[in-house]
Parts: structure tokens; C-alpha cells; sequence
């Protein structure tokens, strides 16, 4: 098995499931780009190269380059989705979405539901989401929460190479609307990626590790913050479970709750601004269903109720980090002696 | 373009249905049988059917809030769709969706919309699949004066023409987005200009109640899209006979306007051409008549009688899997 | 002082705050009603009348009738915000929020943070929301939640005369983006309404009864749900403490977790759906700072995550009724009940 | 429309600033001494300072992610963009905003912009605005050829027409919207056409490298603005030196392309043309040149040396008040 970067395991998913099925296409700015220009095609294949080399195989009338319109670039994927393709479209950073939200929220994501389930939409929006690469508050956003909210939409955010690769294949073949969300900051992430196609199924969380004394709920780039506090948690003597919902509607609740009914302890981290969040969402998941099993408060570890800045120093303050994760694991734990104490 | 007396009678058949499915949707909505509110298309019928007539099944269309005449136009069933405005079980989409979200895909019918401007991308989209898997298809986006504003238009004409799409652009301009009127809200003065300036034909209809006028022009678009593979559009003036909704008294027309409205009845005017022209007997469009009225007396009988969605279905059909 | 509807204490506080401040604009669509037309203009004032009058008072510069153009109408009143107006833009319903999304949440919410302080935003966004009109999918959302996500954006929901004509003053002297929505299904609601103006600031809640037993949060229509729910269970001896927040954004954090601390036991009514919402924001600031106190789960009584159906008998039981709420508390009681058994 | 010889030297000051900015910056970004990507306006000097010649302090420009050529042509203060860029303390935005979204509403500077298409509607506010409180301002939103398919734009366009406020749409075509150009991306063809078509005077300067051509046009929509109180546009075909952002390798631009832009570069053709004339020595230019030099050194230094924002503005100036 060879390693591959996110990047490669995205680019991966893409051509094998456009070779399978004729009916995938790609539709975005510059997801080949150079049309009508004096160089060459195939410029850029996006703007992170992410897409780069399908244009070639695939050819224009399958990676389609648009004009800087997003509502028509989602609104004709949705259409088209009704009608016969499979279009992944791409909307270049979720900071975008402003833009085009209605075609996503009352359009692709409703039909079904309109129209009495006599519609199928099978479409994949891609985007780039995350903080720390210095582009501040309009292209660093983690806006996951939106989607999570609207019915009729899946969410899904992968951590590493290989869920990237078997969640975007399973995006690709699903018939509803697929929000994937891939962090920038992690695209040269490498694993041990397949080469043959393979679809991870949505709703099943991925546990990293398991620890009795606390559960850790951590998604997208923020596996690897909760993963570097367990290890400093565990070196303390403190273990804890790590798990990553990888998609967050559908969400693994029972993965979650059956280890807060373990541990008694739940950490939520969320590189997303903190109120109506993801974090607040597990939380009051486990403070309902798993109320009796709590030995301490449900901590959150989220990026602060502001945009997200440009100066490096406070876009390093904004993302969560294994420190505050630790910090939150241990006053929950503290609640906890503080009672049997 | 000579169309046969069939072909006459249909068009006078779907013309007579809308108007007659709207009056009825109208009154039931005025004596509360209606759930929410409705916007009726009655005095605009010869634009959905003059541009349908060139439609077949596996065309598509994306419509409006104001999309019964589209529905009946492109061949929704008329009986599904009555119960589906009652929103009950049996309904064209099951009793979910109501006057504002009728769709009906296996028809090519993309849906109602009750967002102005939300289906222009959809049927843009529509067109890019025909292209793809070459079927030979076009499609319509119906779209108001109003709606020709948005920016979702302006982005859906752009990409049609970019994306070298079958995409026909009808721009149903009735003088108002709801109580502001086109000569206000349009700066440009003239929407097929400014529709022309995106790159692609775009005629006028500027009598849309003359359905041969709209059945022609809409043609010419049609046949461009069909045989160029290409975006074209066409605005049909004409004008609503009601309010923007049921029950809204229209302070801000003149009844002048309104009479003037009334003397353009399309309708009237089809049957006075072809029974002149003595293309249709009189007789044979009041046979039409009286089978229509069955027809939407039948519907409403059955959608009166429909149960209720089960309450079950609350939470169902929200996702294919979930 | 006189009864007064929701729908008259809108247009009051409107009224005399265009008085006050000539600064203050009125834009949006047919908030006047018959521009260019052949009859009378101010011929609506707004879909449902709201904005009724003022027209005729203020005239056309400062009742501004648009095209169906909510970008620019919303973008208008942020660029208009920071350039010396204080802009009160009608974004009719709130579902509509999708076409113009960005100039809300990348736009006005934004400048403050994103210019270094330098910049105000004094405008505020009226719209309608809720379900209850058989409306469905795309006329009947509750979508605070996408608000209340966005650093920047305050976000005021009131539920009834006094407070909408209050908070709405307040809004329109606030110096930042206020999102503030009118539940439409409670227009005709009366309620002694002074005439003067007068504020009432945010972040403040109006703790509408108090109880031992169970606290119940709620807001915009759900306070009544929530008051309902509430006189049944004082019948049945529950004695419940019921909480407005008023304002989601900023959050009166303490009322409610002081309420907490004396009942120890929390109930969240919302109509939004359930994801990553208000309820579930709620419910993670309880679980955190006052689990000690908390002595059941956490109830969130919410819509479905389903789309809004057209149906009247799905719509009412989409919508939270008393007798969900009656019987969330009853399970978060019957929780101590079984621990103290 | 003679500039003084005064005139000519600011003009020639500004874009000497901005080409001498905009090559530092691209060389610090480079040597990684900046945080992020940045948009460099080199080639394009023209556009900016013949629209911004004709602008006072009061008057308003909404501008775009590559805004730095608007905000010196507006009068921003260089030092302080600079450090802005840097992300550190004592930047034009504290550091908070960065080279996407400078701002400076002191100036009449509304914002770079993150979001393409983000600034048409907010510069008709600020048109709005200047109508509304009578100030005798106008309001100028810039905007790519990309942009200008955007439907916001499309929007703003309209709105600015029914409003009757005093906005110009400055396109800025430099042939790109990132790699892709604008004979595909613009299915018009013609975006000043298309401009026109929104019902507004729409002039295209087709050699935007031209200071005069671009100064001429400009002051034609200004006057109209200001005399009228009505929109106006001007496209300004141009291009950019660079690639789309620091590091674009341009596989998309052949070299032909590349040394065609070269050779139209707007600061030599202007100092040819005032020399060559006898209007401004080559010598006063030079000064210029050393001056400019000599601003932009100490506003390197200045950033450079300048401490990063203190961590606890993390979270404040979020709101007013909270
Ligand atoms: C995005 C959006 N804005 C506003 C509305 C409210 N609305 C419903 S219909 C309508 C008027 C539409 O006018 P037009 O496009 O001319 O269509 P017509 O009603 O005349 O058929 C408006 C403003 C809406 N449904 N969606
Ligand atoms: C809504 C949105 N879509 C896409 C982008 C990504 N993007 C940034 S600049 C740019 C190209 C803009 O082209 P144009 O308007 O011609 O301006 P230019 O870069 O040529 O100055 C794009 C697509 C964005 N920032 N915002
Ligand atoms: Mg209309
Ligand atoms: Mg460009």
C-alpha cells in the first residue's frame, strides 16, 4: 500500500469514480484551469492542484470550468443531479457559501423532502475549510455547523487520507446531497491508502484510541490537536478515548455515547466558533442520553466567539491546540475529585 | 409553424385548464379549503402554453412560485396536483410540498420555487445534463420580471451561455414583482436587452396574451436551443388577473389597468381567432370547456376527500438514506 | 397605556425612531408597496403590513422600495451603515437568507473585527420566521441558529409587543449588525405598550415565572408553548421557572444558569431544527457551568430534522407544542425521582 | 480635462507608489517575510489612480482582494498598509484584517475585499449614503472582469439605477478571473455592453495601460455621477504583471502574452508620454522614483520591526458593545 496526502487520496476518488461512472462530473473554478487562455489547459487543476490531471484524462466536457458565479455552479449541480449526473461540485473555500447558501439549503437540500421523496440529488459540494493559513477572516472559516443544522444535507469532514478517500467515494455514490469539508491545513497529511476504490459508510465514527478516563470528540484537523493531548494526557497517566465522528450528519451518536457511558467525561473540539456548534451539539447529545453516566462538566474546545484574525500570533491564539484540550480534560476530571475529595 | 386543429385544441385545452384550475384553486383558498396562501397564474396562460407546446416529456422546465400554469402546461396530472395544493395524501408530492413546491421530475417538471430566482440554476443544470448524456433534451427556466433581477438569473444566463448549454430563458413579465412594478424595479427599462447583453438571442413578446405570438417566438427560441445546443430567451409581456396572492386587493393597480387586463383575456382572444379563422368550431372549444370543468371539479372532489398525510411521514423522505 | 400587537409595536418603534434620527432608513422590498405602479404607492407597507404608514410619513428617500434583490439590499444597508446612515433593512422572511448570506456574515458581521475596531455597523436586518402559516419548506424557518453561529451578528427574537417595540429601539441605536426576527405566527398578539420610546437592552432575559422544580428556556413564539406548558405542570404541582432570553446573541448566560443552580433541572424549547442549534447551545452551557447543579438530563423539545411540510397536520406536529415540553420535563424529573429511589 | 503639472506628479507619485509597494511585497512575501497570500496590483497602476484622480477624502471606493493599488490611490497611508500586510501592531486594521481586507473608512476606503463580487453592493450604500445626507459624494465600486459576473454585481448594478445614487462601476479586465480568461468566463463578450444594458453609461477603455485614457473616461462617469446623481461604468481593459497570487506559475499565460504586458507597462508609457511632451522632466520623475523608494524602505522597516498585535485583541472589536 503507498502513501498518499489527502491531496493525492481526494485526486484519487475523483478519477476512479469518474472512470466507473460516466455520469460523475466536476464542475468549479479552475478545477482545470487555464480555459480560454493563451497558455495551457489544465493549469492549475484548483487552486491547491487538488483536481490537477483529471482534466487531462477526463477532458472538458467532464471537469467543467465556470465563471466566479457559485450560485449557478451549485445551482446547476443540483439541477443537474435531478436529471441524470452525479456532479461533485467545487465550492474552492466553505468561506464562499455566503454566496450560494439558498441553492444549498432550500434547493439541493429540500427537493427530496418537497417533493415527497420523489427526488434524488445525488451531488457532492467540495470545500476547502479551516484556519492557519494566514488568510484571516473571509477564507479560514469552519462553518461545518451551518450544515449540520439543515436537514436534508450529510456533512462530512475527513481527518486523514484514508477516510478522505473512502468517505469521498461514498459522497460520490450517495444519493443525497454531500456537504465534504477538507481542511487545508492537513491536505499534505499523509497514510497507507489503497489504491482500489472503497467507500467508508457515513454515520460510523473512527476510534483513534481508547482511554477509560475521558472521551474525547475531536473532528477534521482537530483529531490530531485531540490525539497530541491524549498522548501528553496519557504520559500523565490519564487515558483517554479519541473519537472522530468523521461525519457530522449523519453523527455516530451511539460510538459516542457508549463511551461517556464508560469514561463519564466528555472533551468536544471544534476548530469552529462556539455558539449553535458542533461542540454545543455532542454536548447536548451526551447531557441528554448519557446524563447518568456524567462525573464531571462537558468541556468545549472551540475557537472563540470572534472572525478569525490575520496576524499569525492570533490566528495561532484562535485555533484550538493540545494544551487547552488538556487544560479542559483535566478540570473536567477535577470536578470529579473535587466530589469524591 | 401552422399548427394542426389537434395541436389547437390541445393548446385551448391547457389554456382553458389553468385558467379553470385557478379560478376553482382561488375560490377554495378564498373558503379556507386551501391550506397557506396561493399565487395564481390565471391571465398569463398563453405564455406556459405556447411555450410548452414545443415540449416533450423529456424536456424539462423549471418553474416559480406562481407555477400551476407550468405544471398543467408540461402535463403534471391535474388531480395529483389539486390534492397536492390541499395538502393532502395522493398529492403530487405527497402532501409535503403545497402550491409553492409542486414538482413532478418523472414530467421534467424541476419544481415550483419558492425562492424568486432559485430556478434558473436548476433548469441551467437540467440543460448541462441533456448535454452530457446527450438526450437530445432542452430546458426551460420560467422566471418573473422580478426574478429577472436577481442575481441568481444573471448567473444562471452567464453560465448558460459559457457552459454552451440548450437553455431557454422565458421571462414572464406581468408589470409586477408583487406590488412594484417592472417600470421601477428594472432599471435597464427593457429586459430582453439586457437578457441580449449576456450573450445570447432574446426576443420580446410585447402582446404575451396573443398566444401565437408567444407559440412563435417561443419556437424560434426553442429550435435554437435544440439545434444549436445553445442558450436563447424570450420575455412575454403580459399580466396577472389577480393579485400577486390570493386575497391581496391590489391598491397599487388602476382599474384602468385592470380593465385593460381583462379586455386581453387570453383565452378569449385564442377562441375569438380560431373560431374566426374558422379553425375550431365554437362548439367543439365549449365541448373543451365542459370537459375541463369536469376535470377540476373531479380533482377538487378527490383532493377534498383525500386523508391527511399519515403523521408518520413527518420525518420521512428528508434523506434517500440516512 | 394601550394594547397594542406585535405587528403595531414594529411599526412604532420604527416610527418613532425614523422621528429621532433622520439617519435611519427603511429599505427593502415593497416595505412601501406599489412603486412605478398605475394606483396608490405605500400600498402595502410590507407582505404583512408591518411597515404600514410610514411611507406616507417618511416618504421615498427614506422608505425605500427595492427590486427582488436581497444581496444588494442587504449589502446596500451595511455599505450604507458604514458610511453614516442607520439602515433598517426588511429581508422579508428569513428563508430568504440564502441569496444574500455573504453580506450578512462575511460582510457586515465582519468589518468591525476584520478593520481593527475602525469600523460601525449600525444597521439592523427585520425579518420573518417560523412555521405555523402553511407555508412550508422555503416560508416557515427558524434559522437563529445560523445567526447566532457568526461572530458579529447580535440576534434578537422577541416573543411578544412590549419587548418587540423595546428591543427593536434598542436595535436600531445599536451600533452593530442586529439580526432581528418577528415570528410571524404572533403578529396579532396584544400587550400594554407604552407609546413613548423606550430600550430594553440585550442580553437581558425576561424570566417570565419562576419555579423550584425544572427551568425552562425558550424563545420568540415557543415562550408561549413554554408558559402553557408550564400552567399544566403548576396544575399537576411542577412548579417551572420559564426564561426568555430575548436575545441569543448576546446570551444572558447567567439567568439561566443561576436558575439552574436552584432548580437542577433544564428543558430547551426551540422550533429550529435540532442540530447545532439554540437548544443544544443552551443545553453545552449548562452541562459545562452548572452540571453540579443539575440533578436530570438535559430535555431539548425542538422541530424534527426534517424540512418544514406543507401539510397542516405535519406542520402541527413539526412545531413544538406544550404537551412535548410537559412531557420533557416530566422525563428530566422522573430521572432525579429514579436516582433518589 | 489639462492635468497641471502637479497633477501629473501625483498621478505619476501614485503609481510609481504602487508598483514599487506592490514589487516589495511580492519580494517579502517570497522571502516569507509576509503571512499568507497576497494579490499584487502591478500592471494595473493606471486604473486605480486615473479613477482615484478625480476623488477627494469624502468620496468612497469599495475595492477588491486586490486592493492595495486602491487604497494608495485613495490616499491610505502607505506605513500603515504596510504594516497591515506585515499582520502586526500599529497596521492600518491592527493587524486583524491583512492584505484581503484592508480598510480605511477615515479615507473613504470601504474595504478590500475577500469575497469576489463582495464590494458593488456595499459602494452603492456608501453612494446611498452620500445621496441620502446630501454630501456631494460620489462612491466607486472596483471590480475584476471575474467579478463582474457575480451576481451581487449584477444586483448592484440594478439597484444602483433604481436608486438613482451616484455609483460608478470601475471593471477592471485584466483578462483573468485567477487561470481562467475572460473570452471563456464572460459569455457577453462585452461586459461594458453588458453594463450598458442595466440601463447605465458604460464606456470601455480599451488600453487601460493608457493613464490618460483610463483619466479621460473616468472623469466622464465621475461628472456624470456627481452632475446626475446616476450610475455610471468604465471598463478598463488591462493586465496584470504578475500571476493571480505571489507564487502562480501561469501555465496558463503563453510567454508571447507575458512579453506583450511587459512592453505596455502603464508607468513607462506615462512618464514617455510627460517627457516627451515636455511636461514633466525625466529628472522631477526620477526624484519621485527616489522618494517613492525611499517611502516604501521605511515602511518595510517599519512593519518589519513593528511588535505583533497583542494576544488579547484576539478577542476584542468583534462589537461595539457586547
Ligand atoms: C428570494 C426571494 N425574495 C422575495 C420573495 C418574496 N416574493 C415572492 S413572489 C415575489 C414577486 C416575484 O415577482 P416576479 O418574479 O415578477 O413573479 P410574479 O409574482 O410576477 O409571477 C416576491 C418578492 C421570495 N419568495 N424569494
Ligand atoms: C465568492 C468568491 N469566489 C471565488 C473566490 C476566489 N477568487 C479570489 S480572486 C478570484 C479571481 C477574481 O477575478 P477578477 O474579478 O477578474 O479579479 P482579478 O483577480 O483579476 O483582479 C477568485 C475566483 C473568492 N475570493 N470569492
Ligand atoms: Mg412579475
Ligand atoms: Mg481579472
Amino acid at each position: 500500500m503507498a502513501k498518499k496526502s489527502i491531496r493525492a487520496a481526494v485526486n484519487d476518488a475523483l478519477k476512479l469514480e469518474m472512470r466507473r461512472d460516466p455520469t460523475v462530473i466536476l464542475i468549479g473554478e479552475d478545477v482545470a484551469g487555464g480555459a480560454g487562455g493563451s497558455g495551457v489547459q489544465d493549469a492549475w487543476g484548483g487552486v491547491l492542484g487538488v483536481t490537477k490531471g483529471l482534466y487531462k484524462e477526463f477532458g472538458p466536457g467532464r471537469v467543467i470550468d465556470t465563471p466566479i458565479t457559485e450560485s449557478a455552479i451549485i445551482g446547476v449541480a443540483a439541477g443537474a443531479a435531478v436529471s441524470g449526473l452525479r456532479p461533485v461540485a467545487e465550492l474552492m473555500f466553505v468561506d464562499f457559501m455566503g454566496v450560494c447558501f439558498d441553492q444549498i439549503f432550500n434547493q439541493a437540500a429540500k427537493f427530496r423532502y418537497m417533493f415527497g421523496g420523489k427526488a434524488r440529488t445525488p451531488m457532492v459540494i467540495r470545500s476547502m475549510m479551516g484556519a492557519g493559513f494566514r488568510a484571516a477572516a473571509q477564507h479560514s472559516q469552519s462553518l461545518h455547523a451551518l450544515f449540520t443544522h439543515i436537514p436534508g444535507l450529510k456533512v462530512v469532514m475527513p481527518s486523514n487520507a484514508y477516510d478522505a478517500k473512502g468517505l469521498l467515494i461514498q459522497a460520490i455514490r450517495d444519493d443525497d446531497p454531500v456537504i465534504f469539508l477538507e481542511h487545508k491545513a492537513i491536505y499534505d497529511l499523509e497514510d497507507e491508502v489503497p489504491d482500489e476504490a472503497y467507500t467508508i459508510p457515513f454515520g460510523e465514527a473512527n476510534i483513534l484510541r481508547e482511554g477509560d478516563d475521558v472521551t474525547i470528540v475531536a473532528i477534521s484537523r482537530m483529531v490530531h490537536v485531540a490525539m497530541d493531548a491524549a498522548k501528553r494526557l496519557a504520559a500523565a497517566g490519564i487515558q483517554a478515548t479519541v473519537i472522530d465522528p468523521r461525519t457530522t450528519s449523519p453523527l455516530d451518536e451511539d460510538s459516542i455515547l457508549e463511551s461517556v457511558e464508560e469514561t463519564g467525561h466528555l472533551v468536544v473540539v471544534d476548530e469552529a466558533n462556539p455558539r449553535c456548534s458542533f461542540a454545543t451539539d455532542v454536548a447536548a447529545l451526551v447531557a441528554d442520553r448519557a446524563f447518568g453516566a456524567l462525573k464531571g462538566p462537558i468541556k468545549l474546545v472551540t475557537a472563540p466567539h470572534s472572525p478569525v484574525p490575520f496576524a499569525p500570533n492570533l490566528e495561532d491564539a484562535y485555533i484550538p491546540n493540545a494544551a487547552k484540550v488538556e487544560a479542559a480534560v483535566r478540570a473536567t476530571l477535577a470536578a470529579r475529585e473535587l466530589a469524591t475529595a | 409553424m401552422q399548427l394542426s386543429r389537434d395541436k389547437l385544441v390541445e393548446a385551448y385545452r391547457k389554456m382553458a385548464t389553468i385558467r379553470a384550475f385557478e379560478e376553482r384553486v382561488g375560490a377554495e383558498s378564498v373558503k379556507g379549503a386551501i391550506p397557506g396562501f396561493v399565487h395564481l397564474y390565471a391571465g398569463e396562460e398563453a405564455a406556459a402554453v405556447g411555450v410548452c407546446m414545443h415540449l416533450g416529456d423529456k424536456d424539462w422546465i423549471g418553474s416559480t412560485h406562481r407555477g400551476h400554469g407550468h405544471c398543467i402546461a408540461k402535463g403534471c396530472s391535474v388531480e395529483a396536483m389539486m390534492v397536492e395544493i390541499y395538502g393532502k395524501a395522493g398529492g403530487l408530492c405527497g402532501g409535503k410540498g403545497g402550491s409553492m413546491h409542486i414538482a413532478d421530475l418523472h414530467m421534467g417538471m424541476l419544481g415550483a420555487n419558492g425562492i424568486v430566482g432559485g430556478g434558473p440554476p436548476l433548469a441551467v443544470g437540467a440543460a448541462l445534463s441533456a448535454k452530457t448524456l446527450k438526450t437530445g433534451a432542452v430546458s426551460v427556466a420560467f422566471l418573473g420580471d422580478g426574478a429577472s433581477n436577481q442575481g441568481t438569473t444573471a448567473e444562471a444566463m452567464n453560465m448558460a451561455v459559457v457552459l454552451k448549454v440548450p437553455a431557454v430563458f422565458v421571462i414572464e413579465n406581468n408589470g409586477y414583482g408583487e406590488a412594484t412594478a417592472v417600470g421601477y424595479h428594472c432599471g435597464a427599462g427593457d429586459i430582453s436587452a439586457r437578457t441580449a447583453a449576456f450573450g445570447m438571442p432574446a426576443e420580446k413578446v410585447e402582446d404575451g396574451t396573443d398566444f401565437f405570438a408567444v407559440y412563435e417566438a417561443a419556437g424560434r427560441a426553442l429550435r435554437h436551443a435544440r439545434e444549436e445546443g445553445m442558450p436563447a430567451a424570450v420575455e412575454i409581456v403580459c399580466a396577472r388577473q389577480g393579485g400577486h396572492y390570493t386575497g391581496d386587493p391590489q391598491p397599487y393597480r388602476s382599474k384602468d389597468e385592470l380593465e385593460q387586463v381583462k379586455k386581453n383575456d387570453p383565452l378569449v382572444r385564442f377562441r375569438k381567432r380560431v373560431t374566426g379563422e374558422g379553425l375550431v368550431s365554437a362548439a367543439d372549444l365549449d365541448q373543451v370547456d365542459r370537459e375541463v370543468a369536469a376535470l377540476i371539479e373531479r380533482a377538487v372532489q378527490k383532493a377534498a376527500a383525500a386523508p391527511l398525510p399519515a403523521v408518520e411521514e413527518l420525518t420521512t423522505d428528508v434523506y434517500v438514506s440516512y
